[in-house]
């Protein structure tokens, strides 16, 4: 099958479970004439009509909220945040509510709702464009958050989590709406939520990732292998359910870990990573857990400043090395 | 558009309606009296608000309601439940945090819920529930239902973004919504004129090209009759509106607050002579309506049910402990999704032996 | 209460306001239309949203304001930073990431400002700024002094909760400060009917017993004398208001966007037979205020000088990497306090010789 | 000097601080006539007028905010949350603009603005009034938060984080408001920022907590040095800026760690902490690092169900006597 990008995937997704499902419809901002801020609902408001392609006006507290109303009376809203930095607005609508129904009303009632956010930075979007706040959610009962990283996984976790009974964080990445990837043949072929992968076999060091940073563990991975060090990466691929044993098989396996994200590491997904790691590897480990996150400052806009904020390979790359010195592997 | 606050009621209810709306009331009334002491006497634990006074407003809309509407409020909510026909006992139930209550005991006294009667919900925070009913109202629409949804919430709810937002979004997307504001002109310790730049609230609809009005919410006709119209407009012509009930509560914001601070006696006093009611009784004995001698009847028999429902509660069962975990999450498959989250935090590990996990 | 959208402006400026307002204007056009040109040359990264055809809205409301007035606005702000005096190399410079630029680079295209001309900012989440900017008015309320707030955002706002918190604040507050709406129509593809249920957007003042009005966005004499005189009303009766000014983008939402989608050709062409930097010099020469000739100079004129801008932005240095941890806190004992942070995690670590950290 | 409550601490600080500078003023639902839902402006209103201790309406995004525009133009505002859950509607005036601002704005503008928060639960408040938020803010650039556990700390604290040029989020609790201590005699010896305090020594175990948690660890404290074992409790005090050195110093002598918290420890402030401690102590850890925290489901109403979600000195004192068993020390 040929390759398709990222926002394809998601596309296909949303396409074939509108086709699939007569609940399910799409709620959000500039998704239909417009086509989608990023084009991932393109064509969808042409092909399904104003009824199941809901453009809204800017009022993400109104409309995430109109979201669970219409879940918890049996729809299938998926609804799209057009960066996850405006969802900070409809917080108490996710946190408050979405998350908690379920467990307030004893059971009689659930949330089926996709709630779609891009993250990430590194096209000069500035402070208030350019965060990765999955961490957060990840850390609220009742939600569920899954990050995927290749246009397969996106394509079968968003499925996955549009025929999910709760509330569920989709979370995706600005600049990886362009990365190319097989799709699978099987258009059923679902990909299960708690379920880490391993991306790359390696035998000397464990690099956990999710998101956009998966590809640039595989890219640092490559570059180390020239010299001859073999790293193992673990796309996380959902952040809750979190999958810690197939981290910790893998870190068993290479006594060395390193914990990369887009984000802030500072009570990050790296966090917690690192804590359960340590927990269940704690005879295992010849070095303690690195972790490389986002350079903590409000993103600065200036290119040369942006560059030096990203947690681009070179940094994950020169993290790696010197754990990899450390224990006399390199 | 609005009437004036005073206007007594044209219609003349048949003995039947009459009858239902008083007694509603009077176990609404009864019932808040006993829940407050009920309180006092630690068998209710958290925030607790009392809709005393408030009931014809409560009443008035809810008997409006038709089989398949949808009704959210906030989470002065007691009566609320009582006037779907929640039985007092469930709901009494829930508020000493029962198994039997009607969110087997996981929402107490601000977050009673009937689903099955459509009640989706009292609601914790000031105005989140607008949005949320507002989307129920999409989903009716969305299915071509020919209901629909009553939302009710405090003046002071009126000052949020989220009530902007969901009747913006009601107006732009014609949804099949009421939205009454049940103004008992204070939220907590602040005036509606301390807190709103046009405190005559019900005008706050032009702003949606939405249709408002102001009744007097102390008069359980005139609410109905207003409720009755507004919801017919919704159901049939799929538009939205804004109807204020002007009432006032007689205790404080919650069993912990007096309510004298920021209210002077004479205020109280006032109210308390317009008594919603006292003053349907009263109209209803003066136009043959009801006997005297029936609505003391009536009151015994909401005491007797309301004791009786407190004596049920009691002896109800609290929720089992090992149910802690029950309902985070309402897919049949979240154990499996779960499981492999493992040890080295506290979630996910509650079937190994870790004595501080429950 | 709202003027006609097309009222010709009564007022016959003098030579000196008409120059400035004139140059003002075709001195953003100019630097709009080179801004456009540069970041096709990928000299500006990110964002960006071009004011093309909304000169008079923005130039026209800046030019009532007086020494010791705040403004903020949105991310569409090149020209508003211009209208202030910010010099058009600085905010070049700032376009291009440059020490030199108006927020020594940090901000970029959306985040422009000039603190010492009180310009606080454009700002880039929607409705955000709205509750910022009545929170200085409540500064210079709470310091007595005699100026007002001058708040710009654009229709799409409007159906933010933060403009209902905002504009209630400022109503029951009595804040000396002015909301202004750069109604061009559309937030991005959806146009104010789709996104408003009462799209006659000034009317929404009255939902905070404001006084709201609505002008021709595009006759700069227009907009001018109703920002003075509602700047005044604030400033001397310290009263709030809500201005609408009616306006159109030529271009796309920002320069990725064609903005053909969702406007028909007729549309932009009846918009760009209404340009308001045409039809002011068209109404001077009529008047004979200034000549054909003159304008024709005054166009070469700010032609050289945003020239000189991109000329200057360019040969700007970059902000050296080492200053990235700068300012994230404000206060001098910051490093002292981060300082037992330790290893362990990225942040407070920059000391250390860990190579990945910047 | 006599004991005073916590809650007493509080608004000593708020009217020394208002009597000292007039630039300093409290904004907030019910704190005037009301005098706060908790009683912590009791009396301010009267003593200072509407103009220094401002009521608002139910609009927290917009109070929030206008703190923040008061803020940039010099005054210093100290905006009450009545509690920490209904900060979710202000989210993005905190996150996307308090934080940002001094950054964005190339240095040239300052934000000095405090928001004070109670969270916390046992109350039996139920799932949207019984949440422990603060480990997100305490992980974003721009920010400082700070919980203290002590009337002593409150009083010190909240003056430092007033006189603070930054934004600071100033984390109560709602239990601790009738804890009673002693005040420091200089109303002038404030409390730095950045500093954990060893708030009892020991030998055998490290609590690590914040907040309330940190008067249950007290208790555990005591329970267990009856049967002969010490404990060490270490108080956080601030999460942004986090002492992590102090925390180090203590494990190296004890050699085991145990962090408890009242929220969530999946993603909390519990997972930074653990992850910390195994970088920072690797080589001294007889155990890996435990973590108790509430139970992770939405915060439910009966008595029953509240107990077992809490994290009480029972569940506390029985993680730390598994560590201490299977290391042979019980
Ligand atoms: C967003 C939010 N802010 C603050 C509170 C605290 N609070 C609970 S009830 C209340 C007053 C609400 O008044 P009103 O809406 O008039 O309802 P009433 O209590 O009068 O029925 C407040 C401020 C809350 N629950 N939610
Ligand atoms: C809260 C929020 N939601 C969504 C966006 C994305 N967005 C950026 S600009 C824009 C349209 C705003 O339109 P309008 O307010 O009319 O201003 P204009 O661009 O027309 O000047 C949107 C939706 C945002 N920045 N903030
Ligand atoms: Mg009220
Ligand atoms: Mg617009």
């Amino acid at each position: 099958m040929a390759d398709v990008t990222y926002r394809e995937a998601l596309r296909r997704a949303l396409d074939e479970e509108l086709e699939r499902d007569p609940d399910v419809f799409l709620m959000g901002e500039e998704i239909g004439r417009f086509e989608g801020s990023y084009k991932v609902t393109a064509g969808l408001w042409k092909k399904y009509g104003a009824k199941r392609v809901r453009e809204t006006p800017i009022s993400e507290e109104g409309f995430v909220g109109a979201g669970i109303g219409a879940a918890m009376l049996g729809l299938r809203p998926v609804v799209e945040i057009m960066t996850i930095n405006f969802i900070l607005v409809a917080m108490d609508q996710i946190v408050n509510h979405a998350a908690k129904i379920h467990y307030m009303f004893g059971g009689t009632v659930k949330v089926p709702m996709v709630i779609r956010a891009p993250g990430g930075a590194g096209a000069q979007l500035t402070a208030q464009h350019s965060q990765s706040l999955e961490a957060w959610f990840a850390g609220v009962p009742g939600l569920k958050v899954v990050a995927p990283a290749t246009p397969a996984d996106a394509y079968g976790m968003l499925k996955t989590a549009i025929r999910d009974e709760d509330p569920v964080l989709f979370y995706e990445n600005l600049v990886m709406y362009n990365v190319t990837g097989e799709l699978p043949a099987d258009p059923e072929a679902l990909v299960p939520f708690g379920e880490a992968k391993v991306v790359r076999e390696g035998t000397d060091l464990t690099i956990v990732a999710h998101s956009y940073t998966v590809q640039r563990a595989l890219r640092v991975a490559d570059s180390l292998s020239r010299d001859g060090v073999e790293v193992e990466v673990v796309d996380l691929r959902s952040l809750r359910p979190l999958d810690a044993e197939t981290v910790a098989e893998s870190v068993r396996k290479t006594n060395r870990a390193l914990v990369a994200e887009e984000g802030w590491s500072t009570y990050g997904v790296g966090a917690e990573l690192a804590a359960r790691i340590h927990f269940l590897c704690f005879d295992d480990l010849d070095y303690p857990v690195e972790r490389v996150g986002g350079a903590e400052v409000p993103m600065p806009y200036s290119k040369p400043l942006e560059l030096a904020a990203l947690p681009l390979e070179s940094k994950i790359e020169a993290a790696a090395r010197s754990i990899l010195t450390q224990c006399g592997v390199l | 558009m609005a009437k004036a606050a005073e206007s007594p009621p044209e219609v003349i209810p048949d003995a039947e309606t009459a009858r239902r709306l008083l007694r509603m009331m009077a176990l609404i009334r009864r019932f808040e009296e006993r829940t407050e002491e009920q309180y006092t006497r630690a068998r209710i634990g958290g925030y607790c608000h009392l809709a005393i006074g408030e009931e014809a407003s409560t009443v008035g809309a809810i008997d409006a309601l038709e089989e398949g509407d949808c009704l959210f409020a906030s989470y002065r909510d007691h009566g609320t439940a009582l006037a779907v026909g929640s039985p007092p006992a469930a709901v009494m139930a829930e508020l000493f945090g029962k198994e039997t209550g009607v969110a087997h005991g996981r929402g107490g006294s601000m977050h009673l819920l009937d689903v099955p009667r459509r009640f989706f919900g009292g609601w914790g925070i000031v105005g989140a529930h607008l949005p949320i009913a507002t989307g129920s109202a999409l989903a009716l629409d969305y299915r071509d239902q020919p209901n629909a949804v009553l939302c009710q919430f405090g003046d002071g709810a009126v000052e949020t973004g989220s009530f902007h937002e969901a009747l913006n979004l009601a107006g732009v997307w014609d949804m099949p919504i009421v939205y009454q504001i049940i103004n008992n002109q204070y939220g907590m310790g602040t005036s509606v004129e301390q807190s709103s730049a046009e405190p005559e609230l019900w005008k706050r609809a032009a702003a949606y090209r939405m249709h408002g009005e102001r009744v007097d919410g102390n008069d359980v006709l005139a609410v109905r009759e207003a409720a009755d119209r507004l919801l017919r407009i919704a159901r049939e012509e799929r538009r939205p509106s804004l109807l204020e009930t002007v009432t006032y509560r007689f205790r404080g914001h919650s069993v912990a607050d007096a309510g004298k601070v920021y209210r002077s006696p004479e205020e109280i006093d006032s109210w308390r002579q317009r008594d919603p009611i006292t003053r349907f009784g009263v109209f209803l004995v003066e136009h043959g309506i009801i006997s005297a001698a029936e609505i003391e009847q009536m009151w015994a028999e909401v005491s007797t049910e309301v004791k009786e429902a407190i004596d049920e509660a009691l002896g109800a069962a609290f929720p089992d402990v090992d149910t802690l975990y029950e309902h985070v999450y309402g897919d049949p498959k979240w154990r499996e999704q779960f499981a492999r989250m493992g040890a080295g935090a506290p979630f996910g590990e509650r079937d190994e032996e870790r004595p501080w996990q429950t």
